[in-house]
Formats: C-alpha cells, structure tokens, sequence
C-alpha cells in the first residue's frame, strides 16, 4: 500500500494535491496590516504614515496608499491605532510588478 | 649514393663558415645560413638514403703514419642522427638570419657554429677511433665557443665552463674506454674491433662499457653528471642551444648505443640493467626540476635531461632484453629509443627557437612576466602549441607514438623468464609513467602560464611577431606532425638501421599490413599514429563545424570573465607558475628542500592586513652535496701539490733526470 | 592588584571616587552606572594609563570609538574587568590631528583606530599604516559621523601587494549562494592560505550616522536591522542603554521575557552553526538534519514571538509582544531532540571530527590579544560570559554553566557551541518556569550617556549611547561581537591552512558580514 | 561598465513586459538561481539557505541554486543595492546570459528599510529592471518559493486572478 495512502489515512484526508492541508503554524507568520477604511479619518491616516518606520505608508485627500512591499510587518502601525487596522493573514504576497503592491484604501472625507 | 651526399653537406658547412667570416653584412649573413641549411639538406637526405639501405659505406681519407688514417665509415646506426641533424640545421639556416642581427659578434658565431655541425657531421661518420676521438674533442671546443657568442653577459663565462670542463672529463674516459678496445683488438678501426670484441675478456669489456657509458653521459646529460645543461643553456643564443639540445646530447647517446650495440654487442645483463636506472632516474630527476623551475629555456633544458633519460632507459631496456634472450623486444626498443631521438631533437629544437622568440619579443625569459603572448604572437603561439602537444607526448603528434611504444615495450617485461628482471623493468616504466604525467603538468603549466592568460608584464603586454623569425620553428612543427602521421614509414626506416646494427628481423611483428604498429608480438596491442592522427582532428572537427553552421544569429554578448564582481580583475591575480606547481612542490618537498622566506605586515602584533612577499627558493641539490665537496676537494690536493711548481730551474732538471731513469728502468726489466 | 571593590553598590546619582585603577596609577573615575566608571583624562597621562592596564592583563579592551560633544572630539576606551565584573571606560579629548597609540600595547584597538580615523580623520601617534574599514574606494564624497581625513588610508585595493612567488586570489565579494558579501583576499603559494585580509565596505549603510536624530523607539527599528541573525541581542544591549540613561528598571518578569529571546536566538544560531559546518565539510545528511533543527526553532521563535528570527520583540523600557511560554515548553523539546540526534551522530563520526581538529586554530593569546568575545574566545581558553560576569539588574540569568575550551580549532568551538545549547535550554527552562511578563513603561526623555551590554549568540555586544536633552540620539555607538571576532578570522585562515579549510573556519566563527560593516 | 539604469517607477521587467505564455516555455523547465547580498541584515540570507532545507527543499521543484552567474536564469537580490556594491550586482547582472529574471528579496530592494541616499540606492529598481518582487522582511521560504514559481511562469495563472483585495474580503 503506497505511504502517502496509509499516511492520508491516518489523517482522514487522503489526497494526492499537495498540500492538501496547509500546515497550522504558517498563520502565526507576520502578515502585513489591513486598515478598516471605515474608521480612516484624515487624523488616524496622518497618525499611521507618522508611525510607519519603513515610510509604507502614504496618504492625499482621498486615498490611504499602503506599499505593501515596502512594509517590514513591524506591527508599530497595529500598536499606534489599534482600532483602524487588523492583521491580514497573508504572506506569500510576491508580485510581478510594483504596482501589484500598491494598496488603495478610500478615506473618510466626510468628517475632519 | 649516400657518401657524396655527405661530402655535399660537409662542403656546405665548411663554405657556411667561411661566408660565417664576412657575415657583418646581412647578404652574407643570409647567404651563410642557407648555405648550412643547404647542408642540413644534403645531410637530410644522405641519412635517410644510409637509413633505407641498411649497409654501411667506408671512405679512407689518406695514409697518416703516426696515428693511422683518417678513416670515415657511415653506419646505419648513425643514419638516424644524421637525419635529425639534417633537419636541425636545416630549421636553424632559415632560423639564425633573422634572430641574429649582422655584426662582428655575429660573423664569428656563425662560423663557429657550422664548424660545430661539421664535427658533429665527423663523429657521425668516424671510422677509427682516432677520427672519433678528434671529431669529438673539436665538436666540443666549437660548441664551447658557441655558448660564449654573448660573453660579456652574467652566466655565460660560468655555463661555457661547466660545458667544458664535463665535457673534457667525460672525453677522458671515452679515450680510456676506446684504448682498452683498441688496445685488446689491436687495431684502430672500428669494424675491425667490433668483429673481435668477442674475445676481449668480460672484466676489461665491462671497464670499458662503464667508462663509455659515463663518459658518454657526461654529454648526454645522464643524471648526476647533468648540471652543465641548465647552466648552459639559458645563456646560449636560441638557435645555439636548439642546437645543443637537439644534436650535441644526442651525439652522447650515439656514444652510448656505438658501445652498446656496435663495439661491445653481447653483453652480460647488468649492463642493460645498469643503463636502464641510469635512465630511469635521469628522466624523473629532470622532470622534477623542470617542474618548478621558472626561467624558460632552463625549463626546456630540464626537460631535455628527462627525454635523455627516455632514450637511455630506452636503450638499457633493449639491452636487457637482448641479453635475456629477447631478441625482437631489444631490436623493438632499440627502433623505439631512435625515433625518440629523432622525435626529441625536432620539437625539442623548436621549443628553444620558440624561446628564442619569445625572450626577444618580451625581453624576458621568466614565465611569471610572461602571460598572454597568443594576442599578439598568434603563428608563434600555434607552433610552440605543436611542439608542447609533442613533447608532453599528447595524440595525435609523435611524443604520444613514441610513448606509447616505449610503454608497450616495457609492458612486456613478463616475457623475461627471470622474474626479478621482470618486476625491475615493470618499475622502470611505473617510474617512466610517472615522469610522462609529471611533463605533461610541466609543458601545461609553461605553455598556459607564457601563452594564454592576461600579460604579467609590459614587455609581455606589447609583444609582437613582426620581424621574428617564423619558417624555421614552422618547418620543425610540420616535422612533429610528419613524423607522427608518417610514423610507419619512419619505423620501416629504423628498422633497417636495426637490422643493420643487430641483425634482427624486426620488420613482421613490427609494421602489420593496414599502417598499424605493433610491439614486437602479435596480440599485445597495436596502435595506427596515422589513423589516429587524421580521425582524431576529423572528430573534433566535425561538432565545430555543426555548431557554426547552426549556431543563432542574435547579437552575441561580449562580457569580462566572471571575477566575483571585484572592482578590477587584474593581471597578477591569475595562477603563475609558482603557484600551478604547488601540488608537485610539496610532494616532493625532500627533493627540493625550499627555503621558504615569508614576511607579512599581518604579523605584527596589530594585526595590520598589507603587503606580503614570498620567497622559496629549491635548492640545487647536486651542484651542493656533489659537485662542490668534489671540487674542493681536487682543489685542497692541488694546493698540497703547489711545491711542485716552485719555480727554480734546477728542480725542473731534476724531474727530467729522474723521469729519464724510470723510462730505462721500465725499458730494461 | 586592583583595588575596584567588586560590587560596590552606589544608588542613585553616579558617586564620585577615587583609587588606583591599576597599580600606580592614581585616577579619578566617576561611577556612571551600576558597573561602569568613567574617567577622563588627558591625553598626557593615557600611554601610561594603557600600558598599565594592558601589563596587568586583567583589562580587555572592548572598544575604543569617538563622539563629537559640543564642537569637540572626545574618544572613548571602553576596558572590560571581567573578574570584578565592571566596565572602565576612559575619555579623553583629541585637540590636533594626533592622539597617543593604543594598537601595539593593546592590538585589538587597531580595527577601531582605522575606523575613528575613518570617521573623525585623527590618527594614532607612530604614523604606522592604517587599513580601510568602511570607505569604499570608488566614493566620491562619503558621508562621515565626523570630519573626513584629508586623505584616506590606503589598503583599499587589491590585490595587496603581493610579490615573491604567491598570488592574491580574489574570493567574493560575490561568493557562494546564500553567503554574505565580502570581499577575502586569499594570498597563497597554490594552496595554503599564506595570508588572508577582508575588505568589508560593501555592506556599510552607515547605522551609525543613520541614527543621529532619532529617538530611542525609532532607532530601535535600524539597530534590530544593523545585524539580523543577533537582533535580540543587538536590541537589549541598546535598550538596557537607553535604559540605564533614563534610570529606568525593567521589572523582573519583563527581563525573564528577554532572556528567554535572547537564549532562543542563542539556540537558533548555534543550530544554524552546526549546518553551516556540516555543510562546509561536505556532510550534507548532517547539514540536512540539522537544517531539519534549525527550522524547527525558526518555527519555535514564529509560535512564541510571531517572528522567525525575534523581529521587534524588544522595546526601550519593556518588550513590544509577550512570549507565548506555552508554545516554548511544547516544541521547545522536539527541537532540542533533534539538535542532539544531529550533534550526537556528527560528534562521533571520526572522519568529521578529524576534519574538524586543528583546522583554523586561534591560540589562547591571539585570543586575548585580539580581545576576542563569545563562544570564539571560550573556544580559546578566554573564560568568560557577560551574563555571568556582567549580569544587568535585575539579575535573572546569571548561568553558571559557561562551557570553556582551549583548543581554539573548529572542534572546540563547535564543543563550545553544543555546551551553551545545554545551558540554554536549562537557563529556558528556569526563567519560563518563574513567569514571563509583558510590559513596556515609556518614560520620559532625559539627556545622558550609558553604556548596554548583553551576551549575544555571537559573544558580548556593547552600545554607549548619548541624548540629548530632547531624548534624541546625540551619538549611538553600535560594537556587534561580529566586529571584534572577525579580526582573529585572518589569523586563524593563516595557520597552515588549505583553501577548502576557509569556509569551514568561517562556519565556525558563525559571523555576519552585516554586523562586522554596520 | 554598460548597467541598464532604470530612472525610478521603471519597474517593466522582461516578465510584466512578456505575454504570460511564453514565460512558462521560457522559464518552465527547470531553473538556475544565482543570489547577490548587496548589503542585507543576513536574515534574507539565512531564508535564501533554508530553500535548500528538507523542509522546503526547492530541488523537487526544479529550482537549483548554482555560484557561477553564466548559467543562471533568476538573480535573487537581497539587501538595499548599497552604492559601493553596484559595481558587484552590474557584473553579475552582466555576466547572466539572457533571457534572465531580477527577483528582489525582502523589504530592503523594495525601499522599505533604507531611501535613496548617500550609501544605498534603496530600492532595486532604481538599477536594475525587476520581475518578481517578494515583500517581508525577511520574507520566510514559502514567500520565495512562491516567488520563485511567480518567477517560472507556473503560479502566473493562479495568482492572477486572485487579487490582493478579494483576499482580503475573505479573510475579514
């Protein structure tokens, strides 16, 4: 009996993708922020660009531009506003051009 | 129809050195050298006719009462070297023109060097042992005079005199060995003591064998008595020492085989085996100093003392299979030690013009400045890459026919029934093999550090062919590739020298039908030089020629060698010589016991990284722990017998008196 | 000999004093902070000062660097009492263009001697030739901390004069695949390594002067970033500076969370130690196995700290993230299992240990000359370990284990190694055991100057950092151990060794070529 | 010294430039892979090395690392292109015969640690034409690799469509 067959038996998942089963530590890996463009008020975008040591982030009227590549997943931003921005999970970002990595979040104009 | 030729070739060479006189100015100089390359001509052709007809030719030249006549006798056997001095002073005519500049200095050299090629021409065809001997002694003094062509330069007073003063003591015991033949055959000539050496007793026949063989080593170069050639050479003008080291050893080795096979034909084995380790240690001494050394033409001298060590084991080993009743492997490597003469002294002599050329067109000999001379001396470098393929015995070219030979033949050491004999000659060649790897790393490391690579130096940065003799070494390189592709015809020749000097009927398990070789038995192995030479140049060919054909059109890309991305790769960053022959040098550290002298800014107590020079040094182990305690030694005799010479009239008239009393005391018991 | 009474417990405001520092030698020091003493002096007396304290050869010379304090050149020694535990550091101004010569009393000041001249263009008296650190040769105005000299040192260029019947081989700076750059003028006869010299300009991004301006959190970024194999320990050598500055304590629990990062960082070094010396010798079962290990701490340090190689853990004043303690004591043992099967197998296959002995030997007194740190100089009989000599209140780690070797080849420093893995993972143990703690008190920015030590995986790092009154940067002195123990890696090159021995030395040694440059 | 300079924002590598399916011919089958350090923190490093580990052992993918540059495909950068090692990273781009691929490594070549200035360039393709970018710092193996098969043209089509952003939706 092949071993991948015994082996997916024992794991009640028999399969011949690999990997079936994407291995449990992967998401304690650090993942570059997400931001909650509900709560991105002028103020907290000033805050964040402010706080970000690898310079990842940027903002004008409208728009929060977050550099994903430029981003060391520091967390410094998730620890200054802890409230607009979550962890994203996501670590195999590799992109083929630049742009790719450029990340629009619309901002709260409404309110100053 | 051979003796005309050779007087042709002897007037030649005479006429040369008295055009030599006047060659101050060019036309002269020019007319000199083609008139002792038309000499080398005739020479050419005599040998071969001598060789192909297998009988020897006699002339008498005139009744001397004193000491005999001058009688000349060409022999088969000295039908080979004849060839080869044809073809060496055939290439040095075309050479000599354009590497000597017309001149005073240059006007005696010539003339010196043709009267050295007549004597040379004189001992080939020797008669008696008087003409010999003469011959000899002028072939040595002219060839002395050579090496002093530029004698106000550092080395050479020192190398013509070590050339002279071996060379007369090997010419002592030559005489000695010649008298005890003469003396106990009662006669001068040398068939006729050849015909009645049979019954000279064993223990004078040995005396006289050992005397001829050191004597005779002494000019071939045999290991220890070879430490004239690395002096001499380097010094001697190129064409001077491819001479030297094209003919004048061989001319010992002649001395050597005229013992051997003519005058002292069957003798006990310890002979043979005696030669044989001379050789043997001859050949890998002289690799082993060839490795490390650094100066170009004492590099090609030391390689010469190894192929002389070839040639004689060659010979020893022939002998020792005659006398153990192996008459066809004798006669086999008795053809073979004569094509590696024949093979040595073309691309040997091509080495030296080739260094010729390259010291004139760098202005150095040291191999660490050279580097890189393939830009701009393309034809030189194409010709000094046959002559490297040759004598580092790679196929096709000859050095690997005659290799091969000489290895089948010691291979076949079994058929000697006396096992003892037949594991030494196994070792002999183990020890052979061993110095065939060593040259090739030896002629790697030369031709790849002085050729190819960046220049180490400005001089070997601008040097260029213009100007520089190219016909000479050329024709020499296409004798390498004749002699490799018409190696049957060469080995029919031999054959009949051998048949000529042994008797034996070589020629069936020698030449099988379709141009193959093989080893003096049937199914032992067999090799075909000509087949392989034409196939192995066709296949690799034929992937060259695909790849251009079909090879993409698109812009080729040209980038510098990848050098780690360093700022500037530079010159001196490359594998010299020194460092290529690391591996051998610590091998061999007893050998060449280097005193190694280093001193690095790093080794003070700060640590500072900067400048580092290192110095070793081989030592010259013969010259210290023989020759000196030698020489100081006569010299303390000769101080003790100072009294002699006191100088007052009287004591001189005492010696004559009692000199006198002797003579009549002797005369009268 | 001397009288510094060990642990002479001043509180508060540093005291003032007096005493022999050495004997005869009366100089006044003043006691900065626990275990550190300043003493300025002027540059009179300071030959006698160093010869005294090289001749009684209890003082290691741990760094020597300049600072520019309101328009002047102030260079600062920095001597290690590793028996009293105490640090010495000696100031003195620098008025002309000279000041006196430490490197041939104490030769290991020669590497900082060029980079102060470098940085601030004054050189030592003597005129001996001082070598290029970090300028590289084709840079036309090169950013300096000070003022450039007026002209550079030579030795920028190779090959390095080199005559006589060797060659410089040219080794980097692009060497194999996954090796730092670094440029290793290999000078040999064919195959011994006659001499050996680096040119490390190519990864200098000048921390450093980067640092000028920022404030201590900020700086934390780049000091993580100077040496990222040693972050923790680069890290908490700059915090407890930054901390001793502001007076400020971390709580015991707090200091447990550190130690635990510091020794996981020790455990995941050493396990990429062995690999990389298993690689180097041609055992690729044991680099793979131990490759297996190594990845198993990584994954470790990912579920403990969620960062592979301890990114940001560290903050002034506290620790950023807790440490998961669970984690640790759930893989913490698999992963020391599998280091063991790997370190077990390889120390008793003879082939391997025989590669191993007496290749790349640094002697017991090139070690001290050099003033070597770490496991490199416990490998040479240099017996001591910052955390049990240097210990930082408040005390947690103070190990006793400090394992001690004086062969000072290849073998003895990989026994060094798998010794300190013993001690780790018991030192782990421990402090998990009595409760890590997570907290971070920011307090507020003071001006001052103090000194940081820890004991990285690589051996005894140093900071000095000076605020200034607005609590920015004034001047950060960055001494990763990769800097001091790169020096002997030359002379240990150089003891007859061949070609095939260099990258096994430098496994050995374990060293980035990013903390050596800055 | 012929480099190819890229004024900034030129990120156009061969890849984003080429139509997807001939990268896949190009790159598809197996695959040479030189790195340069010019100038990481050695984290980067010790992620390129640990592609080789059992773990992730990049040789079942048909990715080989190999020192010389003349027979690599992908040059994987690592570090903020420091000034004085430009000359090292121009030669080995050089010494790479075509078609090859820049993949940039880390946060560092994608001017996250350090900016343009007197000692760094700070962003890789401000040099050198770049097709892969891989963020994180350091980014861990399973980053490269997927950088890598990013790079052989065989993730091309998976990744495409699967936006950063409807990512991001699913995640929440």
């Amino acid at each position: 009996m092949a071993l991948w067959f015994i082996r997916g038996l024992a794991r009640r998942r028999v399969t011949t993708r690999f990997p079936a089963v994407i291995d449990p530590w992967v998401r304690t890996l650090p993942s570059p922020p997400t931001f909650n463009s509900s709560l991105l008020t002028l103020t907290v975008a000033d805050k964040l660009v402010e706080c970000c040591p690898s310079r990842a982030l940027s903002h004008d009227e409208r728009w929060l531009v977050f550099d994903v590549g430029a981003c060391t997943s520091c967390g410094t931003c998730q620890r200054v506003v802890p409230e607009a921005t979550g962890v994203s999970g996501v670590f195999e970002l590799a992109a083929r051009t630049s742009a790719q990595l450029l990340r629009r979040f619309p901002l709260q104009v409404g309110d100053r | 129809m051979t003796a005309p030729l050779l007087w042709v070739a002897a007037a030649a060479w005479l006429a040369a050195a008295g055009l030599g006189l006047g060659a101050t100015r060019a036309p002269l100089l020019w007319a000199a050298d083609l008139a002792s390359a038309a000499g080398g001509l005739a020479c050419l052709v005599g040998g071969v006719l001598l060789a192909m007809s297998g009988r020897a030719t006699s002339a008498v030249l005139g009744r001397g009462d004193i000491v005999g006549s001058l009688g000349l006798r060409a022999t088969p056997l000295a039908g080979a070297f004849l060839v080869l001095l044809g073809v060496v002073t055939l290439a040095i005519g075309f050479y000599a023109p354009r590497y000597h500049s017309p001149g005073r200095g240059t006007a005696a050299y010539v003339c010196v060097y043709n009267l050295a090629v007549l004597a040379s021409l004189a001992v080939l065809v020797a008669g008696n042992v008087t003409t010999f001997l003469v011959a000899w002694e002028s072939m040595t003094l002219a060839c002395t005079l050579v090496i002093l062509r530029h004698h106000r330069q550092r080395g050479v007073g020192h190398g013509a005199f070590l050339f002279l003063a071996l060379g007369e003591v090997g010419f002592v015991m030559v005489i000695a060995a010649f008298v005890i033949l003469a003396t106990h055959a009662h006669s001068l000539d040398l068939s006729v003591i050849a015909a009645r050496a049979g019954d000279i007793p064993l223990a004078w026949r040995s005396t006289a064998f050992v005397l001829a063989l050191v004597g005779f080593g002494f000019k071939a170069g045999l290991v220890p008595l070879h430490i004239w050639l690395p002096a001499a050479h380097p010094v001697a003008p190129a064409d001077g020492s491819a001479f030297l080291s094209g003919l004048i050893i061989k001319l010992g080795v002649y001395g050597i085989m005229l013992f051997a096979f003519v005058l002292l034909s069957h003798g006990p084995s310890w002979w043979g085996l005696m030669t044989m380790a001379f050789g043997v240690v001859t050949a890998v001494v002289g690799i082993l100093y060839a490795v490390v050394e650094r100066d170009l033409k004492r590099f090609l001298a030391y390689s010469s003392i190894e192929n002389v060590g070839i040639i004689v084991s060659a010979v020893g080993a022939s002998m020792l299979f005659t006398s153990h009743h192996r008459p066809l492997l004798g006669a086999f490597l008795l053809v073979v030690a004569l094509y590696h003469v024949v093979n040595h002294g073309t691309y040997k002599a091509l080495l030296f013009l080739e260094a010729g050329v390259v010291e004139h067109a760098s202005g150095t000999r040291d191999i660490d400045r050279l580097g890189g001379l393939v830009h701009g001396m393309r034809a030189s470098s194409v010709i000094a890459l046959v002559g490297t393929l040759g004598i580092a015995a790679l196929p096709p070219l000859n050095g690997f026919v005659s290799e091969w030979m000489l290895f089948q033949g010691l291979f076949q050491g079994f058929r000697v029934h006396s096992h003892v004999i037949g594991v030494l000659i196994l070792l002999g060649a183990a020890v052979l093999g061993l110095t065939a790897g060593l040259a090739v790393f030896a002629f790697a490391r030369a031709f790849g550090t002085a050729f190819l690579g960046m220049p180490r130096s400005a001089g070997a940065a601008n040097a260029r062919e213009k100007g520089q003799p190219i016909f000479g070494p050329g024709l020499l390189a296409a004798a390498c590739v004749a002699l490799a592709i018409g190696a049957p015809a060469v080995l029919i020749a031999l054959d009949h020298v051998v048949r000529g000097v042994t008797g034996v009927q070589l020629r069936p398990v020698l030449l099988v039908s379709n141009l193959t070789i093989i080893p003096a038995h049937k199914n032992f192995s067999a090799l075909s030089p000509t087949y392989l030479a034409v196939f192995l140049v066709a296949v690799s060919l034929a992937p060259l020629a695909i790849y251009a054909a079909s090879r993409p059109r698109g812009a080729t890309r040209r980038v510098p060698v990848w050098d780690g991305g360093i700022v500037s790769y530079k010159a001196d960053m490359q594998y010299t010589a020194d460092t290529f022959a690391n591996p051998v040098r610590v091998m061999f550290e007893r050998l060449y016991r280097p005193d190694i002298r280093i001193d690095r800014a790093s080794d003070d107590p700060a640590g500072r990284s900067g400048p580092v020079h290192y110095h070793s040094k081989v030592q010259p182990l013969f010259e210290r722990y023989l020759y000196r305690p030698i020489v100081r030694f006569v010299e303390g005799v000769a101080r003790r017998l100072q009294w002699i010479q006191s100088g007052n009239i009287n004591q001189y008239l005492l010696y004559i008196l009692i000199v006198l009393i002797v003579v009549l005391l002797i005369y009268a018991w | 000999m001397s009288d510094l009474t060990p642990n002479q417990t001043e509180a508060g405001a540093p005291a003032q004093g007096g005493g022999a520092v050495a004997t005869g030698e009366n100089v006044t020091w003043r006691r900065l902070q626990p275990r550190v003493r300043v003493t300025r002096i002027d540059a009179g007396r300071l030959p006698g000062l160093i010869h005294e304290l090289a001749k009684g050869a209890r003082a290691r010379l741990a760094d020597l660097f300049g600072a520019i304090e309101n328009g002047q050149l102030v260079l600062r020694a920095v001597y290690a009492f590793d028996e009293e535990g105490e640090y010495l550091v000696v100031e003195w101004l620098v008025d002309g263009k000279e000041y006196p010569q430490l490197s041939d009393v104490a030769p290991a000041a020669f590497l900082e001697e060029c980079e102060v001249y470098e940085q601030f263009g004054v050189r030592p008296h003597g005129g001996k030739m001082l070598n290029r650190v970090v300028v590289p040769p084709h840079a036309q105005a090169f950013p300096r901390i000070g003022a450039a000299p007026k002209h550079e040192a030579r030795e920028v260029h190779a090959p390095h004069l080199v005559a006589g019947e060797v060659i410089e081989f040219p080794f980097g700076p692009v060497r194999a695949v996954g090796q730092e750059s670094i440029y290793m003028g290999l000078v040999t006869s064919g195959e011994e390594v006659i001499d050996l010299y680096l040119l490390q300009w190519h990864k200098h991004r000048g921390i450093e002067r980067r640092l000028q301006g920022l404030t201590p959190a900020q700086a934390l970024f780049f000091v993580e970033r100077t040496e990222g194999l040693s972050a923790v320990g680069n890290t908490l050598a700059f915090c407890r500076a930054a901390e001793s500055i502001a007076g400020s304590e971390v709580t015991a629990s707090v200091e447990r969370t550190r130690g635990v990062a510091l020794e996981l960082e020790r455990l995941y070094n050493h396990a990429a130690a062995v690999a990389a010396i298993a690689q180097s010798t041609g055992l690729s079962v044991g680099q793979a196995q131990a490759e297996i290990a190594l990845e198993k701490f990584l994954r470790l340090n990912v579920a403990a700290a969620s960062h592979r190689y301890l990114f940001g853990l560290l903050a002034v004043g506290g620790v950023q993230r807790s440490l998961d303690s669970e984690a640790v004591t759930e893989q913490l043992p698999g992963a020391l299992a599998e280091l063991h099967r790997v370190s077990e197998a390889l120390m008793t296959t003879n082939s391997f240990v025989d590669r191993l002995e007496a290749c790349g030997v640094v002697t017991a007194d090139a070690a001290k000359r050099l003033g070597l740190v770490g496991p490199v100089a416990r490998a040479s009989g240099q017996d001591f370990d910052c955390r049990r000599d240097h210990p930082v209140a408040p005390v947690i780690n103070s190990t006793s284990g400090v394992p001690v070797r004086t062969g000072g080849d290849v073998l003895s420093r990989m026994e060094v190694m798998l010794g300190e893995v013993e001690e780790s993972s018991r030192l782990i143990a421990e402090l998990i055991g009595a409760g890590l703690g997570a907290a971070e008190e920011t307090a507020e920015p003071v001006a001052g100057s103090a000194l940081g030590w820890c004991e990285s995986s690589r051996g005894e790092a140093l900071v000095w950092l000076t605020l200034d009154d607005a609590g920015r940067i004034a001047r950060a002195r960055l001494r990763p151990a990769s800097v001091r123990n790169w020096r002997a890696f030359d002379d240990a090159a150089r003891s007859r060794n061949v070609f095939t021995d260099v990258p096994i030395i430098e496994a050995s040694f374990w060293l980035t070529v990013a903390g050596l440059a800055r | 010294m012929t480099g190819v300079t890229v004024r900034s924002g030129g990120d156009e590598g061969q890849l984003a430039a080429r139509l997807e399916h001939n990268i896949h011919t190009l790159f598809g089958r197996s695959l040479y892979v030189r790195t340069i350090d010019t100038g990481s923190c050695a984290a980067c490093e010790s992620e390129i090395r640990l592609l080789l580990a059992p773990h992730y052992d990049l040789q079942r993918l048909g990715i080989f690392f190999t020192p010389a540059p003349r027979h690599a495909d992908v040059l994987m950068v690592t570090g903020p292109v420091i000034r004085a090692m430009e000359v090292a990273l121009r030669k080995t781009y050089d010494a790479m015969p075509d078609p090859k691929l820049v993949v940039a490594v880390g946060a560092c070549p994608l001017g996250g640690v350090y900016d343009d200035d007197e000692f760094a360039w700070g962003r890789l393709d401000r040099v050198l034409p770049v097709d892969v970018y891989i963020p994180g710092c350091p980014p861990s193996p399973l980053a490269l690799l997927q950088g890598l098969l990013l790079a052989t043209g065989r993730l091309a089509v998976k990744i495409d469509h699967v936006s950063f952003e409807v990512h991001l939706e699913a995640t929440k």
